[in-house]
């Protein structure tokens, strides 16, 4: 039970850490490293609390896709003129105070309704997902099948320069 | 586990994240910060599917990685098309439309 | 193999009920056989490709009328997709939008320099999932369908992809939208958390304590502000504007009508199915988000320059109407749906018809501005005829649609016969009247205004399909207005009641 | 619609009138109201420009009214007219029987009515109601308006509204009657606001010059606010007793019904009618501005039929005025005080009038408030005896008067007139009538009458004169100045028109016959009209001859007429009345005839320096060096005085107080307006609903001011009004 | 005959116009003469459908009740059905709309106002007959609506296409004056059906907007209930009137709209209003009206006043007679205030009244207009010298206007002042009595502004501007045809009051009487009480 809370502890602190640079970080590129720090140890979490397949699957798709697709799109953005401007609002002020406000909130409902329930790091098993996703959830799932289709077509004749001209 | 504590680092998660989509000024680096907000909703929802001992959390939070995912990609490729004409990605420059 | 008996034991095959999701399954097929169309044929697909959705879109309706016919209420997956009057009327609805669409689409897409011919793809997986959201009752299927319509929208916005406007309104749509799906998952994770399933039933025995629980507020707040993000409520409208004018007008039209349309189906499966139990939550916020949408969408309204902006702050102003009933639902029920879709389905007609004229004198003047109505009842009357039905019919005059679409909203709020109820009536009087306004402002333009110096004003030639998008849309803003039983016979607070 | 006539009821224990012209006397409103049509119709192309239709309809409406009239006084003379007349002819308690609220066998009105409209399920009718006293006012109306006619088609010959002017006559004489036949105070109304109007058109004939169409509005005006008090009065009466019919209303008077403050409520507001109407003090400067008009219209409407409605109608509902007043409770009322200040005001008034007719116009009013105070005092038959000669009397003189300013086309007699005695003699003999019998000399109609009313004031106390509805003295000496100044004004009148040498331009010249002839009709009755009522006990003629006027006009012994008291005639009373007329024309004789004729034949006052050296210092001087001691009396002291500071004063007082209230009061309700319109309607009222506007503008441009089109404020507002609405609703709920 | 006109009689004469229009729509622009002939076959055959109908009316014989009922399912998901009737109250008003609108073809013959355009002006002027027929004839609180709003676009338009230099203020200032009372009044309908209780429809028990239902289903509505609900009808009726302070739209519309578009305003939009009153409001709702009717009251005699006041201020005859429309309609509503059968004969009289002769001088109005191309009196003058005849038919109406009796203006003002010394039983009498003396002021101040007005425009010589103007004539036939019988009628009403009074008499008491049958407090009101 320690192990479980200093693991956490030291994951969540990691992410948490990890997470600031993100949204601090000068350079894109440090910002989407550190992006796949928070992103694996959310990974690491879902395994702790014996999400297991999607813990692989957040590794999978994330780091091995999501994370691709930034450093291709901070590649392709590059130029000259971004290099010298300003990756950041001069006024972060607002920015902050929403984000505190909104933390405050949130923990305040949070603390208020799970006091201190505890969770149950059984293991689900991907058969266990899997049944439930294709039958319960069948609908949603072909449902999303087809989002991603048209979002692959969409991003392409989008991203794809004009034919012919 | 206290489920607290998975839910309390997804908030803080999900406000940093808030966070970035406001303070960024460049769009890729905006994209990050949302991914940032949708891990906080994945870590609610694994933290909760494992309070209830409920798959259901597993595969709405997969559910979520794929849209996700698919955001992404568009997001990505509305970033290219708008750097392709303006030469920037800077999105205080996009308001070209107001009032 | 023996590992996974255990596991092909739990797995219960799903019962589906083809006929169910007929109609989704049938609009699956059109896209696929459109997609196809467009790989094979390429460049020769272009004649064909809207002719097709557009057939294809009606060939649709046909499992929803069936569907109608046999009259039974089908659930499948314990209540997760429920097939309802509710359900099938919404899908009507956003097929026959989208048709209408499609019409309006034909020339300005194929005569703009920008064809693509995905273009009727991702508008039709679009509509399916608007199609889908009608009969989600389960917030995964809810957010899965709402994505569905939400990322083709996003492109189909950006669709003019060497104007830097539609650029624009596409990059703000898709940001705002993905913030507010962000906002909207939150909610619902948290939902989840109370109620261990996704299912709308569940969530609502599982919120309905009574109690003053913060993570309850906080989650229904969250959905709902998602959610009203869609229907462009203040103050969660900011896109709005911006998108409808960058985007391509037929867009902006899908997006004004269709788009807004789901998220309210979505805020009534929410509101009626989902947190029925706390009406002390929903109404008091959906109060808020009804009278500041409709005021400030009004006020903002007055000063706007541009036909289109016009729209999208007229639509604001709209949707505070729409949410009203739902401000007053758990005292009424049932009437609250049924005057929200009446006003959904007046408003898709009316407005529809306000695009098709916009794109129609687009074609002449080329320009958005209010100004260039001006002289347009001298060389266009009967475009100057319809405009100005569909201007007075979106304020409410009658004998136009839209004015019945108001009194369901009134006759709503007043059934309640709260203190909220009433000061919603007042108050949205008050903006029926201050919206007046600028509806008037444009029919000012058209009608007592003289066409500007050297302006073209050869009469105007209008292309078949917009002719027919306009013929469509007048006749039903006025059938709906002279005969509204047209729209009550299938509205009727007893036959759609959700749970 | 003849199915809807509704048979009369008797009222009382009278008997009521029949007979066919009785019952059928709509017709006489009838034949003007027609010919008013068909002259606007077809008018013009008539040979005489329509005046044949209106002379025929008017005539046809007097040989009407004139057998009307022979049928009632056969009812009259029928039906116990010969008991009642040999109780009359006593002379005194004559009425005691009515007075006990016998109905000792009177003569009740014939009504004859239509429902003209229901409303509350109520039919309220129109219709005629006819006794002496409609017969009378018939007979006064018709014949004046023919004559006038008759002297129209002369007078206004050539006039570009010729037949318009026609078909005015005939409008007025048709509402005159139907004013005066008039079932209902309803009907009352209705014919009182038409001839108003046909006042203001007349008036305003010559429309083209301002001050024509500016003493018609004045007048109507004046008039619409006595009106009002009409509107108000009906109202009152018709709630107190229940009913608009004539009779209905005085008998709820009389029986005590109706309240004694309600009926006191709607004598008042009457009252204001009967001042604006008839030119009772303060509300009679219309009067003389009305003088605008052609002079026939003066002499029809001015003189002899308009502005006596308000006198008529205190004598319709006398009943009401009668209780209202408490009349014959020998406490001064308000009719009787206004009659008498009106009297006096009138005749001061006229003597410094340069305009022969405005001259005309405040005698007029001077006549006017005697009936007034006739009918103030309860003297009601005398009240009408006058109405009757003096419209006669009156409309002469108006004619005489235009009957000169046709031959001189002036009106100013210190300018245009004089000497036109020898110019024009049946002009000038027939003016002399008239003024002598307005003076009151017998045996000239107005003697009769005016003494009648001096007598009734009951103010006499020397032999006989008593036994009237109480003694008002202060009424009787009103009367007796009047009278004097009456006799001074009228001589001077007819000096500077008459006398001296012609002042004016050209040679004038007898008006021809259509003039002349109703000139000797009117200047013939004017001397014989008084015969008819001859005082009870007058012994120089029969008695059947005595109170002829009195037997056939008053109602008695029914239940909708008070039990009035009749004065006893008294010889001495007419004997001094006549004195003080003379005394007045003595003085005015001595001071025109002989002082400023000796002055020279054309001036037309003493040279300012006599009457200004009247002073104190040279009294004594005068008197020793100035045998004329008397001369010097009458003419400075009552002629000076009264002519000079005393009627100018008056005069002063009435151009500059009363007409400028009356005008100022149209001024003001202008700036009123003007004040209303410019500052409160368009400022504050429109104002405030165009500020709303702009509020609601300018308010959308601050929420405008949101829409940066920075997509990353509209996140942070997306963000910030989520997050405040949850936090919001976390802690309020 | 009967049955047909029972059935038919009033449905087809009130979307006859509407069918007009739409052939008229089909028929292109240039064809001008066949778009009036159009228009005016479709506006006599409407007339002579009212003459039918008063035939039959007379026939029938039954003043005080419905005739002509139609009684149809409409939008049965809201219990509102299409109810259609006529009683005395409304039939003078739907013959006097019957009447206007061809004259107003007439009028319109020759002079169209710019820009011209004769099927797009005489289309608007059919739809909106259809509409003031309709809302006369509606006995169902939601079709009384839609009609009573159904006026509001054509009018619109006329005053913005065709009216003067200001149009578009004016247009739109109508708009939305009437729009945001008609609003608040639209609640006010849905909270008494409702509040009110159900009722037996169709042998069920139901909720209903039936007119004729709600007196009785409504008497059961707690009293601070109604006050609220009346409220609401009242600024819809009162704006429409209008009343005092909301009167401001009508000088700038009146002022600004083509002639025939002040003529039908006057004539016929004001009356709906009032009509809402006495049809609706009070009969529906007694108890509120009475608590209402001392501030109706004083509201309709500040009206008069202040109207009359207004007017005095004007200098333009246009401005001037909408003004004095102001107080004209102070008058109607002082009567309605009383609560009296008295006072509300008085008003309907009044409004039927106030439409003939207010819609004569808006038509001389506009005459003049056309000839001195000014209606500004200070440069006005001699009308009475260069077009007599006009002169003193401006003068006759002036005379009406003023309520002179013996034409027909006065049987509005009259009995209304008549009523108001006596209100209902429940009313303050001192109250209103003092509004009478002030209304009767109001009498003297009207005969100032418009003989003032006459003295102005048609009494002196002519200008020199406009004294050698040929093109200044007499009255031209087409005027004459228009006008002759509105005078006739001022006329003959005047003479004959109980033309109109025999005719709205019965309603007006059975319509009193119904609520003073469901309402057994004794806050009905009994005008005979007093007598």
């Amino acid at each position: 039970m320690i192990a479980e809370h200093v693991a956490f502890g030291i994951i969540a602190a990691v992410m948490v850490a990890s997470a600031l640079r993100v949204v601090t970080a000068r350079d894109i590129v440090h910002a989407a490293l550190y992006l796949v720090i928070v992103l694996a140890g959310v990974a690491a979490l879902f395994l702790l609390v014996g999400a297991e397949f999607t813990g692989i699957t957040q590794v999978l798709i994330y780091i091995g896709a999501v994370i691709v697709l930034f450093l291709f799109g901070i590649m392709l953005t590059r130029s000259d003129f971004d290099q010298d401007g300003e990756t950041d609002h001069k006024r972060k002020l607002p920015a902050i105070l929403t984000a505190l406000l909104l933390l405050a909130v949130m923990i305040g409902a949070l603390v208020d309704r799970f006091g201190d329930d505890r969770l149950d790091p059984t293991p689900q098993t991907t058969a266990q997902v899997s049944d439930e996703l294709f039958s319960q959830y069948i609908v949603p799932f072909e449902a999303v099948s087809v989002l991603l289709l048209a979002a692959l077509i969409g991003a392409i004749v989008i991203a794809r320069r004009e034919q012919g001209g | 586990m206290l489920l607290n504590e998975m839910l309390l680092l997804g908030a803080v998660l999900f406000c940093i994240g808030v966070y970035g989509v406001l303070a960024r000024r460049n769009g890729v680096l905006v994209l990050m910060s949302i991914e940032l907000i949708l891990n906080a909703v994945n870590i609610n929802l694994i933290a909760f599917g494992a309070f209830h001992h409920t798959v259901i959390g597993q595969i709405f939070a997969l559910f979520v990685i794929t849209v996700a995912a698919a955001e992404v990609g568009i997001g990505l490729a509305i970033v290219l098309l708008l750097y392709r004409n303006r030469r920037s990605i800077d999105l205080e420059q996009v308001d070209l439309m107001k009032g | 193999m023996l590992s996974s008996v255990p596991a092909i034991a739990g797995f219960v095959r799903p019962d589906i009920d083809w006929h169910a999701v007929a109609p989704e399954l049938t609009l699956l097929g059109v896209g696929a056989v459109v997609t196809l169309v467009d790989i094979v044929l390429l460049e020769r697909g272009r004649a064909y490709t809207s002719a097709l959705t557009g057939i294809g879109l009606l060939v649709a309706l046909i499992p929803i009328v069936t569907l109608a016919a046999d009259g039974n209420t089908r659930e499948m997956f314990g209540g997760a997709f429920v097939v309802d009057d509710f359900a099938l009327i919404l899908k009507a609805m956003f097929i026959v939008v989208a048709y209408v669409v499609v019409l309006l689409s034909t020339n300005y897409i194929a005569e703009g320099d920008y064809w693509e011919n995905e273009y009727y793809g991702l508008l039709l997986s679009a509509v399916l999932g608007m199609v889908l959201m009608a009969s989600a009752r389960d917030l995964i299927t809810m957010f899965v369908a709402l994505e569905l319509l939400s990322i083709p929208a996003y492109l189909l916005a950006a669709w003019r992809k060497g104007d830097p406007k539609s650029n624009e309104a596409g990059l703000k749509y898709y940001l705002m939208g993905v913030f507010a799906s962000a906002i909207m998952l939150y909610g619902m994770s948290l939902l989840f958390g109370l109620a261990g399933d996704t299912r709308l039933a569940a969530i609502s025995d599982a919120v309905s304590g009574g109690d003053s629980n913060p993570v309850v507020i906080l989650g229904i707040i969250f959905v709902i502000v998602g959610f009203a993000f869609k229907v462009s409520g203040f103050p969660f409208h900011t896109w709005a504007p911006d998108t409808y004018e960058g985007a391509p007008t037929p867009v902006t039209a899908f997006l004004a009508v269709a788009s807004k349309a789901a998220g309210f189906v979505a805020l009534m499966q929410l509101v009626h199915a989902g947190f029925p139990g706390r009406d002390d939550v929903y109404q008091p916020l959906l109060w808020i988000l009804a009278v500041g949408s409709m005021t400030a969408g009004n006020l903002i309204a007055l000063r706007q320059e541009n036909i289109v902006r016009l729209m999208a702050y007229s639509g604001v102003s709209q949707a505070g109407f729409m949410l009203a009933p739902l401000a007053v639902a758990g005292d009424i029920g049932g009437e609250a749906l049924s005057a929200v879709i009446t006003y959904v389905l007046i408003y898709a007609a009316m407005n529809l018809g306000v695009f098709a004229v916009i794109i129609a004198v687009a074609r002449r003047t080329a320009s958005g501005e209010i100004s260039s109505y001006a002289g347009l009842f001298k060389y266009a009357p009967g475009m100057t005829i319809l405009m100005s039905v569909f201007m007075f019919s979106l304020a409410g005059i009658p004998p136009l649609g839209g004015w019945f679409a108001k009194f369901a909203v009134f006759r709503a709020v007043v059934e309640a016969d709260t203190g909220w109820g009433y000061s919603l009536a007042a108050i949205a009087a008050v903006n029926s009247v201050i919206a007046l306004f600028y509806y008037a402002r444009v029919a000012r333009m058209m009608w007592f205004e003289n066409a500007p110096e050297g302006a073209d004003t050869t009469s105007l030639r209008v292309p078949p399909s917009l002719v027919a998008a306009l013929g469509l849309t007048g006749a039903a803003t006025l059938l709906f207005g002279i005969y509204p039983a047209v729209i009550t016979h299938f509205t009727d607070g007893t036959l759609i009641a959700l749970p | 619609m003849l199915n809807a006539i509704i048979a009369a009821e008797a009222a009382g224990g009278a008997v009521a009138a029949s007979g066919w012209f009785l019952e059928n006397a709509w017709l006489v409103w009838l034949f003007p109201a027609v010919s008013f049509l068909a002259i606007l119709l077809f008018g013009k192309r008539l040979p005489r420009g329509g005046s044949e239709i209106g002379i025929a309809a008017v005539g046809a409406s007097l040989v009407f009214g004139l057998l009307t009239a022979i049928q009632w006084i056969s009812e009259v003379e029928g039906a116990g007219g010969d008991s009642a007349e040999g109780e009359y002819a006593l002379g005194k308690g004559a009425l005691a029987a009515a007075a006990d609220g016998e109905a000792s066998g009177g003569v009740s009105a014939l009504t004859r009515s239509i429902t003209w409209l229901t409303n509350g399920a109520e039919a309220i009718g129109a219709g005629i109601m006819i006794d002496g006293l409609a017969v009378m006012m018939i007979f006064v109306v018709t014949l004046v308006s023919l004559l006038v006619h008759v002297y129209s088609t002369d007078y206004v010959a050539g006039d570009r509204r010729y037949t318009h002017f026609f078909a005015f006559l005939s409008l007025f004489t048709a509402s005159m009657l139907f004013f005066v036949t008039a079932s209902t105070t309803l009907q009352m109304l209705v014919g009182w606001e038409l001839v108003g109007v046909c006042s203001f058109a007349l008036i305003g004939h010559w429309w083209e010059e301002k001050p024509n169409s500016d003493a018609a509005l004045k007048a109507f005006l004046t008039n619409r606010v006595g009106d009002m008090g009409l509107i108000i009065g009906v109202s009152i009466l018709f709630f107190g007793a229940g009913t608009f019919d004539v009779i209905g209303v005085n008998e709820a008077a009389l029986n005590g019904s109706m309240s004694h403050t309600v009926t006191l409520a709607g004598a008042l507001c009457l009252t204001a009618a009967v001042i604006s109407k008839s030119g009772q003090f303060f509300l009679h400067t219309w009067l003389p501005d009305a003088m605008a008009g052609p002079t026939p219209v003066s002499a029809l409407i001015h003189a002899a039929t308009m502005v006596v409605a308000g006198v008529f109608m205190v004598a319709r509902l006398y009943g009401v005025f009668f209780e209202g007043y408490t009349i014959g409770g020998a406490s001064i009322n308000l009719l009787a005080l206004i009659g008498g200040i009106t009297t006096l005001v009138g005749a001061t008034l006229a003597f410094v009038q340069n305009d022969i007719k405005r001259v005309l116009a405040y005698s007029t009013v001077s006549q006017l408030g005697y009936m007034v105070l006739a009918l103030g005092v309860g003297a009601w038959t005398a009240a009408l005896f006058h109405l009757f000669t003096h419209a006669f009397f009156k409309a002469c003189l108006f004619l005489g008067s235009g009957s000169v300013s046709h031959a001189v086309h002036s009106f100013d007699m210190k300018k245009d007139m004089g000497g036109l005695r020898q110019a024009m003699p049946h002009t000038y003999r027939t003016f002399m009538i008239a003024a002598v019998a307005l003076a009151g000399l017998p045996i000239l109609s107005g003697f009769w009458s005016k003494d009648e009313i001096l007598a009734g004031t009951g103010g006499w106390g020397l032999f006989g004169g008593t036994d009237a509805n109480g003694a008002y003295t202060a009424m009787l000496a009103m009367g007796m100045i009047t009278a004097a100044l009456t006799g001074a004004y009228m001589t001077r009148v007819v000096y500077l028109t008459f006398f001296g040498e012609y002042r004016g331009h050209g040679t004038p010249h007898e008006s021809g016959p259509r003039i002349t002839v109703p000139l000797w009709i009117l200047a013939g009755l004017a001397t014989v009209a008084g015969f008819i009522n001859f005082p009870a006990g007058f012994q120089l003629v029969p008695k059947s001859w005595e109170e002829k006027f009195f037997h056939w006009v008053e109602p008695i012994g029914v239940s909708y007429f008070p039990a009035i008291k009749h004065a006893t005639p008294s010889w001495s009373l007419a004997i001094v009345s006549v004195v003080v007329a003379l005394a007045g024309i003595g003085a005015a004789y001595r001071y025109y005839f002989v002082r400023v004729k000796a002055v020279s034949p054309t001036a037309t006052e003493l040279p300012d320096g006599l009457t200004a050296r009247s002073s104190l210092a040279r009294l004594g001087h005068r008197i020793l060096v100035n045998k004329y001691y008397l001369d010097w009396l009458y003419t400075t002291v009552i002629v000076g005085f009264v002519k000079g500071p005393l009627a100018r004063a008056a005069y002063w007082t009435n151009q500059h107080v009363i007409d400028r209230v009356v005008n100022e009061a149209g001024t003001r309700s202008v700036q009123a307006g003007n004040i209303v319109y410019h500052k409160v309607d368009q400022l504050v009222v429109d104002g405030i609903v165009n500020s709303t506007g702009k509020i609601s503008d300018s308010s959308g441009e601050e929420l405008r001011r949101m829409q940066t089109g920075k997509v990353q404020q509209y996140a942070a507002i997306m963000f910030i009004a989520a997050t405040i609405l949850a936090g919001i609703f976390i802690i309020v709920i | 005959m009967g049955d047909f006109l029972n059935d038919w009689g009033l449905s087809i004469p009130t979307f006859l116009p509407i069918i007009g229009a739409a052939v008229m729509l089909l028929i292109p622009k240039d064809r001008e003469q066949l778009h009036k002939l159009i228009a005016l076959a479709t506006t006599v055959a409407v007339a002579v459908f009212g003459v039918l109908l008063l035939i039959q009316f007379i026939d029938n014989d039954d003043y005080g009740s419905l005739n002509f009922v139609v009684d149809k399912g409409w939008i049965d998901v809201i219990d509102s059905r299409y109810i259609m009737g006529v009683d005395g109250i409304s039939l003078p008003l739907i013959l006097l709309t019957m009447l206007i609108v061809p004259l107003c073809v007439i009028y319109s013959w020759n002079h169209f106002p710019e820009p011209r355009n004769p099927k797009a002006f005489l289309m608007l002027l059919l739809i909106l007959e259809t509409g003031m027929i309709g809302t006369f004839a509606a006995q169902d609180l939601i079709l009384f609506f839609v009609f009573f709003e159904v006026v509001l676009l054509p009018m619109y338009f006329m005053i913005g296409v065709w009216g003067g230099e200001n149009r578009r203020y004016a247009a739109i200032k109508f708009f939305l004056f009437t729009l945001f009372g008609s609003a608040l009044m639209l609640v006010s309908f849905l909270a008494l059906y409702f509040l009110a209780d159900p009722v037996m429809v169709g042998g069920e028990l139901a909720r209903t907007f039936d007119m004729r239902l709600l007196p009785e289903a409504a008497a059961g509505i707690a009293k601070s209930s109604q006050v609220w609900v009346f409220g609401g009808m009242f600024l819809g009726f009162g704006i429409k009137v209008p009343m005092f302070p909301f009167h401001t739209w009508l000088p700038d519309a009146h002022t600004e709209a083509p002639t025939v578009g002040s003529v039908i305003l006057a004539a016929v939009l004001l009356k709906l209003g009032t009509y809402g009153f006495v049809r609706i409001a009070i009969p529906i709702l007694p108890e509120a009206a009475a608590e209402w009717a001392p501030f109706i009251g004083l509201l309709a005699v500040i009206g008069i006043i202040y109207g009359a006041l207004g007017c005095l201020a004007q200098r333009d005859l246009k401005r001037l007679v909408a003004f004095s429309s102001v107080a004209h309609m102070g008058f109607v509503m002082l009567g309605i205030a009383t609560l009296t059968d008295f006072g509300i004969n008085a008003a309907v009289f009044g409004m039927v009244a106030h439409g003939l002769i207010t819609g004569m001088l808006f038509f001389l109005a506009g005459s003049v207009k056309e000839r001195y191309h000014t209606l500004d009196m200070s440069r006005l003058g001699g009308l009475l010298v260069q077009a007599p005849r006009m002169g003193w038919i401006l003068g006759f109406c002036a005379m009406a206007s003023l309520g002179l009796p013996g034409l027909a203006g006065f049987w509005g003002e009259f009995p209304a002042i008549l009523a108001s010394y006596n209100p209902a039983e429940v009313l303050a009498e001192e109250t209103f009595r003092s509004y009478m003396v002030v209304a009767a002021l109001g009498t003297v101040l009207a005969a100032g502004y418009l003989l003032w007005m006459l003295q102005k425009t048609a009494f002196g010589t002519p200008r020199e501007e406009f004294a050698n103007d040929a093109s200044i004539r007499d009255a031209t036939a087409s005027e004459y045809l228009a006008w002759a019988p509105l005078l006739i009628l001022i006329l003959a009403l005047g003479v004959y009051p109980q033309l109109l009074f025999g005719a709205t008499d019965p309603a007006v008491v059975n319509s009193l009487n119904d609520c003073l049958d469901s309402v057994a407090s004794g806050a009905c009101f009994d005008a005979a009480a007093g007598r």
